[in-house]
């Protein structure tokens, strides 16, 4: 598959490649440290990304944090961690202990919310968030507000009947939207066939006079290139526009699932060989960036980082269940609720 | 004082909600016309096609646009054009909008109102006639009102607009012209949750809400000719229900009518009468009695079979003998 | 607009032409009556398509009826009177008369149902009938049976979410279904602008890789090639297609409705030049198939037997307010029941 | 007989109505790869990808696909992944599916069913763990049925196949795995509408469904113990309620308690009791009390707050207790 980049926006600095680096490698041991949590008894439930970390760290440095709206799905974890949530964060949410800063607990893990980083509050429900990214952005013209607006999602979310409304909309007002799909070939079990007869997600933008963009989401840079350049169609108001980057999950789909029953070995293991954290390290090496000492230090640290997380955020106190009836409703002062006028 | 339909003062309130907040936004279908029901009559002249918004013909996306406008500093206030229609909005109503603030611990917030004209007794058949309100008013997290005056249509929904939380406003569509009040032409709000008592009596307490109080006030008046003195209780406020009010009211008067036109299963009547069976116990003297739409899918067009399907003066009248005499 | 019809599938003979003018006059007789009867008091609602007849009677032509199904909408007052619908049934809707084949009173006039004829109920919500159209026809071709499904709908109702998902699935299954869009511009007051960022409704096949195909729906042997090369691409399972018909409907949206607030008076009237009655009427005279006496005639015999089945059916019982309660569930013999197995 | 867990007897419902209905079509999300919860393990290897149906990710197309399927001779039975995805086809559920046949004036019908996981107790967090069928339960021209054993879930699933109308299907998702039945190796059905008595006593009645009648059991038992003996009635089917079944145990004890995971306000409690508060109010001894989940819009995905939110055997034994000796 081509790297379709629009254009050579946002050149990438060398720390800022060697700190997206990081990020995905944060967020690969994070994420399987969740799912190994699961496996152990310690964690009920694990929903992660290995295998999406390229496309996600390009999108949070294509955006500009606590400018630009985010409005990610469950397998962001490097999003995240590249928008600087702490891995502690995260794995206080997977051990739904009472400070988990997305839910309070409630929440299952990685249901992201983090107002101060304009990363909104979402359900489980697929695709039912896209509308809130349409509505912001509205919100964002309509107030003259030099803000861009980012919601993904999987291709599988595409067949909702929200995605539809949503984009049509967003194109109709010709809003700062960028869809981005982060298309690893599945909705759980199901192929990517079985959601939509046209060959990329990309082709579905036709339908509402918007222009779609395929991009290799394991490549870093030609992702970043083409998030940016999205972004900045946005900000010229020549937005929305759908992106489509190609990916693959390497786990199975939650620690729930068993995707042997429906993939086989050897797609994965062909896909193994494009891991996005294994290209970028082979570019950073083939540039001088990062000598094979350094990647080992470095990834020795992250291992040694997010273990003391998992500890610490293992002994964080739990929910206390006299809080269960809280915030239901606004409780105190109107005047300080986020949102209204 | 103005005299103002109850129509007129949904169309004013939301006019002078628009004039103070610059941020509030009306969407919905053909709003910019002024609305099927010209509830947004002259707001496209005056404040603009930004503000005053026509949407696609997609309900769900019209409700949860609504609710991403209310992340990022807009006040929206959303038409469905017909409580029919808005099932597709469903999902966005019940799994975004009720558990925005719960799912994060309250660390966001969804102010929005979603307006829904609901109803029969207008020849609108299956599909212009039906009261859905049950439905909303149990899920936690929502605020369910349906006002019976235009004194309330007004100040309730100033409350709704300033809320910190979602509101379903139900509208009745018999209302809109049918009832006129003298409205005070000075800033005013009917707070949401606490019913509104709109007859005393002794002898035995109606509850209802929405139109059908109006029913129940004429029938009150006919039996209190033969000496039968009711309360009647309009709830207004569907979600939270006010219980005290609803609890006061039955202990008071030790028997209790509910009466409204959504069909009977699983309506607001039994939650209602629940409530009563469950606290007011000891002081009832009579079988708690519901009258209420039968159990079918919707109100027919025919005039006949509506009119069989609604309480009237007459049969709540009826109802009210009944109690009276147990 | 050129007439785009997709090669010369059915001609039509002189008598089917006479037969499809004729149809298109009653419906439109009909139609106005139906507003007058409104307009009089004697009839509470009443909703038509004046302006839409071509189009409408193409679609029936195309059809076998009987064999396809058709799931048509509120306008399509002509596609049934050229399915064979007697005036006198649609009148019995109208005034909710206890014999009103379509619902039985229970329904606004004009929500088709008629089973012998493969026409399915339908609600008033917009668009929630298309994911029944792809329902049907994926049953059709399950079963093996040569049928084809014509579900037909304005161009306000592709905004909603089952539009999308419906065409999506159809697509995926390649499924024997006619999309026909009687795009007449106007979903009540909203002008297409508002509803979608592409200029034909037609473009919106593209995001689901069908074909798409737009044509002048005040044409009759236009629209009527266009339809049947839609049910022969179904037939020879290339479906689904998506039709577009452009038209326009000169009566207000319904009774309920002004349209002198949102449309023009001179759009009005420059549509009203391209009445698809009068267009077909100068074509036939051209061919000599209908002279000016013959057509005063029949216009007049259209009208009297109308104004017979007016009166017929206001004359005919009203509904049974001891019947309301009736056919919530299955009453009797479930073997009996339409449907199953 | 053979041991079957409720997985089992709904996996077996659906294989043995697939054998001999030649239409019969099962389909949703993941249903070829035998469904996430494995309830259609196997049968795309027996029964081929157009009878076991993987569909987009799209729940309004689901339903309504399987509506229209059933118009044109197939059986279909479509499953909704959770039943807390099911608001997307609430329009096709409500205003298609229950209306189908009183709107065409019995011309059409609608023989789907609609199987719903729900249910909480397996730290599902708030979007797989809702029970919804409260809002199902409300509207005429659905069936509503939430078997409680292995036994019932096998038998009302078949008697829902072959039901003329929509029928729609909660499964509990903790009784899967955690209950098992000697189930007979015959064709058998449970008809849909009567409630089952699954214990006589005569000093209260619990009237509860799902997996809840388990705790009710449990909690029955243990006051058996201290001598209070009670009915436990197993709804089994939410709509039509049997009100006979129900009336019925209410006169016998005088006392009822109603227990539901769902949340109180509104749920099938509310209209349980107000059957009871209307036609057995001369033969009740104590008010009628109600034990649910608190008014949270979902269950939180923390153990603790999850376990604060349900009824258990000990808070059911709790009010149980506090009934009897009122
Ligand atoms: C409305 C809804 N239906 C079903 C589900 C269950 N579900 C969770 S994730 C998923 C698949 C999503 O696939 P895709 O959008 O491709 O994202 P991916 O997980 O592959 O990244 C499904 C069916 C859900 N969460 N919401
Ligand atoms: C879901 C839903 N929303 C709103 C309405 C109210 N309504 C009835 S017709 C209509 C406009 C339909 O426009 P279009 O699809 O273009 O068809 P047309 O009437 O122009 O032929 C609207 C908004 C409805 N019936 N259903
Ligand atoms: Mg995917
Ligand atoms: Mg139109």
């Amino acid at each position: 598959m081509a790297i379709q980049a629009k254009g050579l926006e946002a050149p990438v600095e060398p720390d800022q490649r060697l700190r997206m680096y990081r990020d995905m490698l944060v967020a690969r041991e994070l994420s399987d440290r969740m799912f190994t949590l699961n496996r152990q008894g310690r964690a009920a439930f694990a929903i992660t990304g290995q295998g999406h970390e390229a496309v996600q760290v390009a999108a949070a440095h294509a955006v500009r944090p606590g400018v630009d709206w985010i409005l990610p799905y469950y397998r962001d974890v490097a999003m995240m961690i590249a928008l600087g949530m702490k891995p502690r964060d995260i794995l206080l949410g997977l051990f739904a202990k009472a400070d988990d800063p997305n839910s309070g607990g409630r929440q299952m893990p990685c249901h992201w919310s983090w107002p101060e980083m304009r990363v909104v509050t979402r359900s489980s429900v697929i695709a039912a968030n896209l509308p809130h990214a349409a509505g912001i952005a509205y919100a964002s013209k309509l107030r003259g507000l030099d803000e861009v607006t980012l919601v993904s999602f999987g291709e599988g979310a595409t067949s909702e009947g929200d995605f539809h409304e949503s984009v049509n909309f967003a194109a109709i007002h010709q809003l700062p939207v960028v869809f981005l799909c982060e298309n690893n070939g599945y909705a759980i079990s199901e192929s990517s066939e079985k959601q939509m007869a046209v060959k990329h997600v990309a082709d579905r933008a036709k339908g509402y006079g918007i222009i779609g963009q395929t991009v290799d989401g394991n490549d870093l840079i030609a992702a970043h290139q083409t998030l940016s350049w999205g972004v900045g169609e946005c900000r010229r108001g020549r937005g929305p526009v759908l992106i489509e980057a190609k990916t693959y999950r390497f786990s199975p789909h939650t620690s729930s699932d068993d995707d042997r029953r429906y993939r086989p070995r050897e797609e994965v293991e062909e896909w193994a060989k494009r891991d996005p954290i294994d290209r970028f390290r082979t570019r950073l090496q083939g540039e001088g960036a990062l000598t094979p000492d350094d990647d080992r230090a470095l990834r020795d640290t992250v291992k040694r980082e997010i273990a003391e997380a998992v500890a610490g955020a293992e002994a964080a106190p739990d929910c206390d269940p006299a809080d269960t009836a809280r915030y239901v409703y606004f409780e105190g002062d109107s005047a300080q609720q986020r949102g209204a006028g | 004082m103005s005299t103002k339909t109850y129509l007129d003062a949904i169309h004013d309130a939301m006019w002078e909600e628009m004039e103070r907040l610059p941020t509030m936004v009306v969407l919905g279908e053909d709003i910019q016309e002024g609305g099927v029901f010209r509830a947004t009559d002259g707001m496209l002249a005056k404040f603009g096609k930004d503000r005053v918004l026509d949407t696609p013909l997609a309900e769900s996306s019209i409700v949860g646009i609504a609710i991403g406008m209310a992340q990022n500093g807009c006040v929206p206030v959303a038409e469905i054009q017909f409580a029919d229609f808005a099932f597709p909005a469903f999902n966005q109503i019940i799994s975004e909008a009720a558990k925005w603030r719960y799912r994060s611990n309250n660390a966001w917030g969804c102010p929005i109102v979603v307006r829904m004209p609901y109803g029969a007794g207008i020849r609108g058949g299956m599909y212009h006639s039906q009261s859905i309100e049950a439905l909303l008013a149990h899920v936690p997290g929502l605020k369910v009102v349906a006002p019976s005056t235009p004194h309330d249509a007004k100040g309730m929904l100033k409350a709704a607009i300033r809320d910190p939380d979602p509101v379903v406003y139900f509208e009745h569509k018999k209302a809109y012209r049918a009832l006129k009040d003298e409205l005070p032409d000075d800033d005013y709000v009917v707070p949401i949750a606490p019913a509104q008592v709109r007859r005393e009596g002794g002898d035995l307490t109606v509850i209802s809400y929405g139109f059908m109080v109006h029913e129940c006030l004429q029938a009150a008046e006919e039996l209190a000719g033969d000496g039968v003195e009711s309360t009647v209780l309009d709830l207004r406020t569907l979600a939270p229900l006010d219980r005290t009010a609803i609890l006061d009211a039955a202990r008071r008067t030790g028997k209790v009518l509910i009466v409204h036109e959504a069909n009977l299963t699983g309506g607001i009547g039994g939650e209602v009468a629940a409530i009563i069976a469950e606290h007011a116990f000891d002081d009832l003297d009579a079988p708690i009695r519901r009258l209420a739409a039968p159990d079918v899918p919707a109100m027919p067009f025919s005039g006949a079979q509506e009119d069989a399907c609604l309480p009237s003066k007459e049969t709540i009248a009826a109802a009210m003998r009944d109690l009276a005499a147990y």
